[in-house]
């Protein structure tokens, strides 16, 4: 009874069920993403996903032949990123990697460049680690945790206001979370920002109840509160902070927290400081142009994180036609210095360190004017940051 | 003959109902001993609280010399108390030959051998087959236990015990739901296992208890009511009181 | 005549299997491209730790929640040393590593979650399983916390002086895993048909009546445990080989959840059902993520339907085609 | 102080209304749900899609967790009932398969954007308790929960119903001996417990914000709760949700790094030494 014949039949069976390689027709330049669109990083990835269809969308064509993008879903993990990297690269032929949307699976598929062998250009993760890690790996899209901070402490120093206040730190217990804190008190004490607690208090990740540090902002009689917290939190800890009525007393700086998470916090969110590189608040004519392309396409509010990846996405196909081929050393040259004028301003990645220097402005939620979007909460912009003002010096 | 196995002033409460309350028994070697009563009276608790199943709550339990009150099972079984269960407990999913192959595998000290065959231990599958023998399931050897009649079942828990080389074998009512043949069986195979050890039996079957066991104990609620040879059993007043209920019937 | 009929049902399961990996040997010379041939070595490595967990579950009846944590648990051991103490340490030094520490941690949880069993077991398998995940989240100036430790450097496959080849390349990495996880195979096949593994599946099927046979019930169990945490153990140790970089949701509650469904889709109580699990487990997450970005709602589908309408698992549909065609071949 | 005290009372007040519910389908049927998660999430999206509709949020408190309920005992039927004969692994492993494919129907459903119940108008706005500005809400929160357990507890104690139930708890076979259909208790319980999830769901709303993964993050707190309080047992999770609720109140302030390993030491330790839990009163198989 234990084991038939068909033992070694039906496992066969199993592995020759996987699809052969599929026909090609006309030969398109396939560009492989792996974004995050399951989990909690699930709505910046979806963010993400969409303004590089878009780019493929506006592009049309590199040096002749169409553009495929391939999406895989990364579900913020490491392991799960590298397989759907080496499936993009081995069995999908992709000629560059793109996208990504969390740091661990951003460095996991950049720990692994040598054997991909192709072009990685990561549009939206913000882990300093990037700054020259692989000849193949490239940032252009979404600013640096340090680009960040320094743009929010020019954007304290350049606010008298903001100035005279004290700052309490809060951070979201990981990688992200802390390189931002550390970084920001080291940047604000230089510059001389008063901070209340140097050794800044960070909130476990299934933290629900944020009264515990309400209470303690409260108590700490401080005038504004540094708070990086990841997209889908920061709207939760803003909400809660605004039961308790803190918003009137305290300026709160919220890391980069997405449109859809503004919408879903409402009311509750006006007066939150952010940085970010583009908001629809931008009046430029490609900006204007970007945001209606991204509203008649995807009918949602546009993004930053949607322009922040369509941006990224442009250099990338720039590049692969400034390189004539898909070699992937000659992709990764035409990278270096690579320059575009997109929705917010010229960005241009640094032949240094293969990251990208751009514009970054400082923006503050307040109840949008009438918009063709339906969007209640603008990001308005209160100050813009040239690409040297941000740096790093190169 | 001296006493195999002695409890003294052992008690068992659950709660405020005192199951056990305050036994002392011996039991010799090479001897039947009965413990009979009505429902209820505590007869299965003293057997679990004597064979390690139920922690006692008060008193010892002395086997051979050793105080066993609170040494766990296995090491009660590896003695040589033997036990079967009056709601059979067997490896249903297992053959028959296997419930009691893993029994004697186990006795021998073979468990612990990892890189040969479980069927490969020629004096295991002997002795096995030995025992299967004797209780009368020769035929029913690579049978699984659940689809077992009744009556094979409860000779199969017989037949685990015995793989254990008991020296006392306690058998918790063992011909309940058995035919007139294989309670017979049962009586030729305690009367020829009481040669070399000790038999413990609790009982239900009068007729059966007073013609092989040497010496009886009545339970009633808990405690020790009488004891003595089958013939002082019959006589006594107060084991006459407890089965039929004296007068003021409390 | 017991005996002979086992060994012949043994004789003929054990020739099946051996084709079975002449067949996995011959693979990488049939599959296309590389991606596929990495793709059965991380379901071969799943497969192992999905055969831990039915050693676990499937003979000794201990259910455990969180036992991809002790695959966690020798993979970041050897994370840890490559990165920080030798990143040139050949295989000799960093799989026994592995291997001792999962142990040592996975006997200080056995030695006390045995004493207990059924869900309590499950639950204390919880317990202490967060805990491992929290303290490797925690220790963020070892293990980086959750970016985890990536570009981890790939070792050299060698045999004394002989080096015969560099994980990096898909089929060394192939057929080194297949080597490691064939003989765990073989080996805890052979564990669990020898008298211990009898001991174990007597526990399963009845735990006080094994205590009242006179085994003891709460060493066995340690020890079942500790041959599954091992086997977990190598599992991670071949995973960060191949991956090179590892995380903390390699070993969260949800990766716990996902080898307790890749064993129960396979089939319990068969070694090799689990390889087939982690397969279809796989491939399904797999191949549905590709299509479309709903897959959990298919894959909740798929786990809902198997569990219902086949208890058994994949396994016992071979086991099924098998007995039919003896059958057939029996009264022709 | 009284800050302190009030964050930790709310905490653990949604700990228990969320983890009762699984507390009663264990304790009574014997079924380990792990989509209980995943149902108290169907309540808070069912409360945010009628309060997004303009259905008054005191309203959509009553309807969504009877819809939750629905569905809950839409799924026993078609679901729970056919294996729970089977070992409890299966319907761990069945249940674990259902709260995925939930998981991914909110996605499909309403997308992956973190939600919000809207607060309403009467319950913003804070009150000054001793010189402490509390918000009305967490309040009203409060007051929920103690109605809904002493509801509860009303129920169980006092109606001819819950002495089915309680009965059930301890002996099933013999309460279907005496002429209760077990179908309809055991169908009733799910449905009740998937109620108390929606409850909970639809508080929580407004304060924990609605997202897909909202119900599988509260999943291993609720299993925490139960475990200590005894499986089964009401008044034990009332104690066991007020300890876990300070302890992590109080340990992700001060000791941020390994709050959460004290709770699953607590834990571990009951298990091991208090199988019946706190206060004794477990039912363990």
């Amino acid at each position: 009874m234990r084991k038939g014949l068909a033992v070694c039949i039906s496992v066969l069976l199993v592995l020759t069920m996987m699809p052969l390689r599929p026909a090609v027709a006309a030969d398109p330049i396939k560009i492989g993403v792996v974004v995050t669109l399951t989990g909690m990083a699930a709505q910046l990835g979806i963010d993400n996903r969409n303004g590089i269809l878009l780019a493929a969308k506006h592009k049309g064509t590199i040096l002749g032949r169409p553009i495929q993008i391939i999406t895989e879903d990364d579900e913020g993990q490491s392991e799960t990123g590298i397989r759907k990297a080496e499936k993009l690269v081995f069995k999908d032929k992709v000629v560059a990697l793109s996208g990504v949307t969390v740091a661990n699976v951003g460095q996991a598929i950049a720990g692994e460049a040598d054997r991909l062998n192709v072009p990685f250009l990561t549009t939206n993760v913000m882990t300093p680690k990037f700054y020259g890690l692989h000849p193949l790996v490239f940032r252009c899209g979404q600013v640096a945790d340090d680009q960040m901070t320094v743009a929010q402490v020019m954007g304290i120093l350049k606010d008298p206001d903001l100035m005279k206040r004290s700052w309490y730190v809060l951070a979201d217990d990981y990688a992200w979370g802390h390189s931002c804190a550390e970084e920001f008190i080291k940047l604000a004490t230089e510059k001389g920002i008063k901070i209340k607690n140097p050794t800044y208090d960070n909130a476990a990740l299934n933290l629900v109840d944020w009264s515990p540090f309400v209470s303690k902002i409260i108590s700490a009689e401080v005038g504004g509160v540094y708070a990086c917290l990841r997209s889908p939190v920061a709207p939760r800890f803003v909400q809660q902070a605004a039961d308790f009525g803190l918003m009137e007393k305290v300026k709160i700086i919220g890391g980069t927290p997405s449109e859809a998470a503004l919408e879903a916090a409402g009311e509750s969110v006006v007066g939150l400081i952010g940085t970010c590189c583009w908001t629809w608040d931008i009046d430029t004519p490609k900006s204007k142009a970007f945001a209606e392309a991204y509203w008649k396409e995807f009918k949602e509010v546009p993004p930053s994180q949607g322009a922040q990846a369509y941006t990224g996405a442009f250099v990338l196909f720039n590049a692969i036609e400034k390189a004539g081929g898909t070699d992937p050393k000659k992709i990764a040259e035409a990278l270096k210095g690579a320059t575009f004028e997109g929705p917010y301003g010229e960005v241009r990645i640094s032949p240094k360190d293969n990251c990208m220097r751009t514009p970054v402005k400082v923006v503050v939620a307040e109840r949008a004017p009438k918009n063709p979007f339906g969007a209640k909460i603008i990001k308005k912009v209160v100050a813009s940051l040239t690409p040297e003002e941000v740096g790093p010096a190169e | 003959m001296s006493t195999i196995l002695s409890t003294n002033s052992l008690c068992r409460h659950f709660g405020g109902v005192r199951a056990v309350n305050d036994v002392t028994i011996a039991i010799r070697d090479k001897s039947v001993k009965a413990v009979i009563g009505p429902n209820g009276a505590g007869k299965t608790t003293l057997f679990n609280t004597i064979t390690g199943r139920l922690p006692a709550t008060a008193g010892t339990v002395v086997f051979d010399g050793r105080d066993i009150t609170n040494s766990p099972v296995h090491e009660r079984v590896k003695l040589g108390i033997c036990r079967t269960f009056q709601i059979n407990s067997l490896f249903l999913g297992a053959t028959v030959f296997e419930n009691v192959r893993i029994a004697k595998q186990t006795r021998m000290g073979k468990s612990l051998k990892i890189f040969s065959k479980r069927d490969s231990l020629a004096d295991v599958n002997e002795a096995t087959f030995e025992i299967l023998e004797k209780v009368g399931l020769g035929g029913k050897a690579s049978e699984l236990a659940n689809t077992l009649s009744y009556g094979d079942q409860r000779s199969l828990e017989v037949a685990i015990a015995l793989a254990g080389d008991p020296k006392i074998l306690l058998l918790d009512e063992p011909t309940a739901g058995m035919s007139q043949l294989e309670t017979n069986n049962i009586i030729r195979l305690i009367q020829k296992l009481v040669k070399e050890i000790a038999v413990v039996l609790v009982e239900h079957d009068v007729d059966m208890v007073l013609s092989i066991s040497d010496s009886i104990s009545v339970m009633h609620q808990g405690s020790i009511i009488g004891e003595g040879t089958p013939d002082e059993i019959c006589k006594n007043q107060r084991v006459r009181e407890a089965y039929l209920g004296d007068e003021n019937g409390h | 005549m017991e005996k002979a009929i086992g060994n012949k049902k043994d004789r003929k399961g054990l020739v099946i299997q051996a084709l079975v990996l002449l067949a996995l040997v011959l693979l990488p010379f049939v599959l296309g491209n590389k991606f596929y041939l990495r793709l059965v070595t991380e379901i071969i490595i799943y497969g192992l730790l999905a055969m831990s967990l039915d050693v676990l579950l499937g003979f000794t009846g201990l259910l455990s929640f969180m036992h991809a944590a002790y695959m966690g648990i020798g993979a970041y051991t050897v994370a840890v040393f490559l990165s920080y103490v030798d990143p040139g340490a050949s295989i000799w030094v960093t799989f026994p590593l592995g291997i001792a520490v999962t142990v040592v941690l996975a006997f200080a949880a056995g030695w006390l979650q045995v004493r207990t069993g059924g869900f309590a077991f499950a639950l204390l398998t919880v317990a202490f399983g967060m805990m491992y995940y929290t303290l490797v989240w925690k220790a963020r100036s070892i293990t980086c916390g959750d970016d985890g430790l990536c570009g981890l450097p790939k070792p050299d496959i060698s045999l004394g002086p002989i080096v015969l080849g560099n994980m990096n390349d898909s089929l060394t990495a192939y057929f080194f895993t297949l080597a490691v996880v064939a003989v765990c195979f073989f080996v805890t096949r052979r564990i669990m048909h020898s008298p211990f593994g009898a001991v174990l599946e007597s526990i399963r099927e009845n735990t006080e009546r094994a205590s009242f046979i006179g085994i003891n019930v709460r060493n066995y169990k340690l020890m079942g445990w500790m041959l599954a945490c091992t086997l977990a153990g190598i599992s991670g140790v071949l995973f960060t080989y191949m991956k090179g970089s590892v995380s903390p949701t390699l070993m969260d509650a949800r990766a716990g959840g996902i080898v307790l469904m890749m064993t129960l889709l396979g089939g319990m109580g068969t070694l090799w059902g689990a390889f087939i699990g982690a397969a279809a487990y796989i491939f399904l997450q797999d191949f549905i993520s590709a299509m479309t970005e709903n897959w959990m709602v298919f894959l909740g589908l798929a786990v809902i339907l198997l569990t219902l309408f086949m208890p058994k698992g994949l396994a016992d549909l071979p086991i099924r085609l098998g007995q039919r065609l003896t059958r057939q071949r029996s009264n022709l | 102080m009284i800050q302190i005290c009030l964050n930790c009372l709310l905490l653990s007040a949604l700990l228990l209304l969320i983890s009762i519910g699984l507390n009663i389908i264990y304790g009574i049927s014997r079924v380990v749900n792990l989509a209980h998660g995943s149902l108290y999430a169907l309540g808070a999206y069912f409360g945010y899609s009628m309060v997004s509709y303009g259905v008054n949020f005191y309203a959509a408190l009553l309807l969504a967790p009877l819809l939750a309920g629905l569905c809950g005992v839409v799924l026993e039927r078609l679901i729970i009932e056919p294996i729970r004969h089977r070992d409890m692994t299966y319907t761990l492993i069945l249940t674990y398969g259902l709260s995925v494919f939930i998981d991914g129907m909110f996605k499909f459903i309403w997308s992956d954007k973190v939600q919000f119940i809207q607060m309403p108008s009467s319950l913003r706005g804070t009150l000054n308790l001793f010189g402490v500005h509390y918000p009305n809400y967490r309040l009203f929160v409060l007051a929920a929960t103690v109605c809904v357990i002493l509801g509860l507890l009303a129920l169980l104690e006092k109606t001819k119903l819950g002495m089915i139930m309680r009965a059930a708890s301890t002996i099933p076979e013999m309460v279907s001996a005496l002429g209760v259909n077990m179908k309809l208790v055991h169908m009733g319980v799910f449905g009740l417990g998937c109620v108390l999830a929606g409850i909970g769901g639809v508080i929580a709303g407004p304060l924990l914000s609605v997202y897909p993964m909202m119900g599988s993050e509260m999943l291993l707190s609720c299993f925490v709760v139960l475990v200590i309080g005894g499986l089964g047992s009401l008044r034990g999770a009332i104690l066991a949700s007020l300890l876990v609720g300070t302890a992590q109140t109080l340990g992700f302030v001060f000791l941020t790094d390994f709050a959460m390993v004290i709770v699953y030491l607590m834990m571990a330790v009951i298990l091991l030494f208090m199988p019946k839990g706190l206060l004794a009163e477990g039912k363990f198989d």
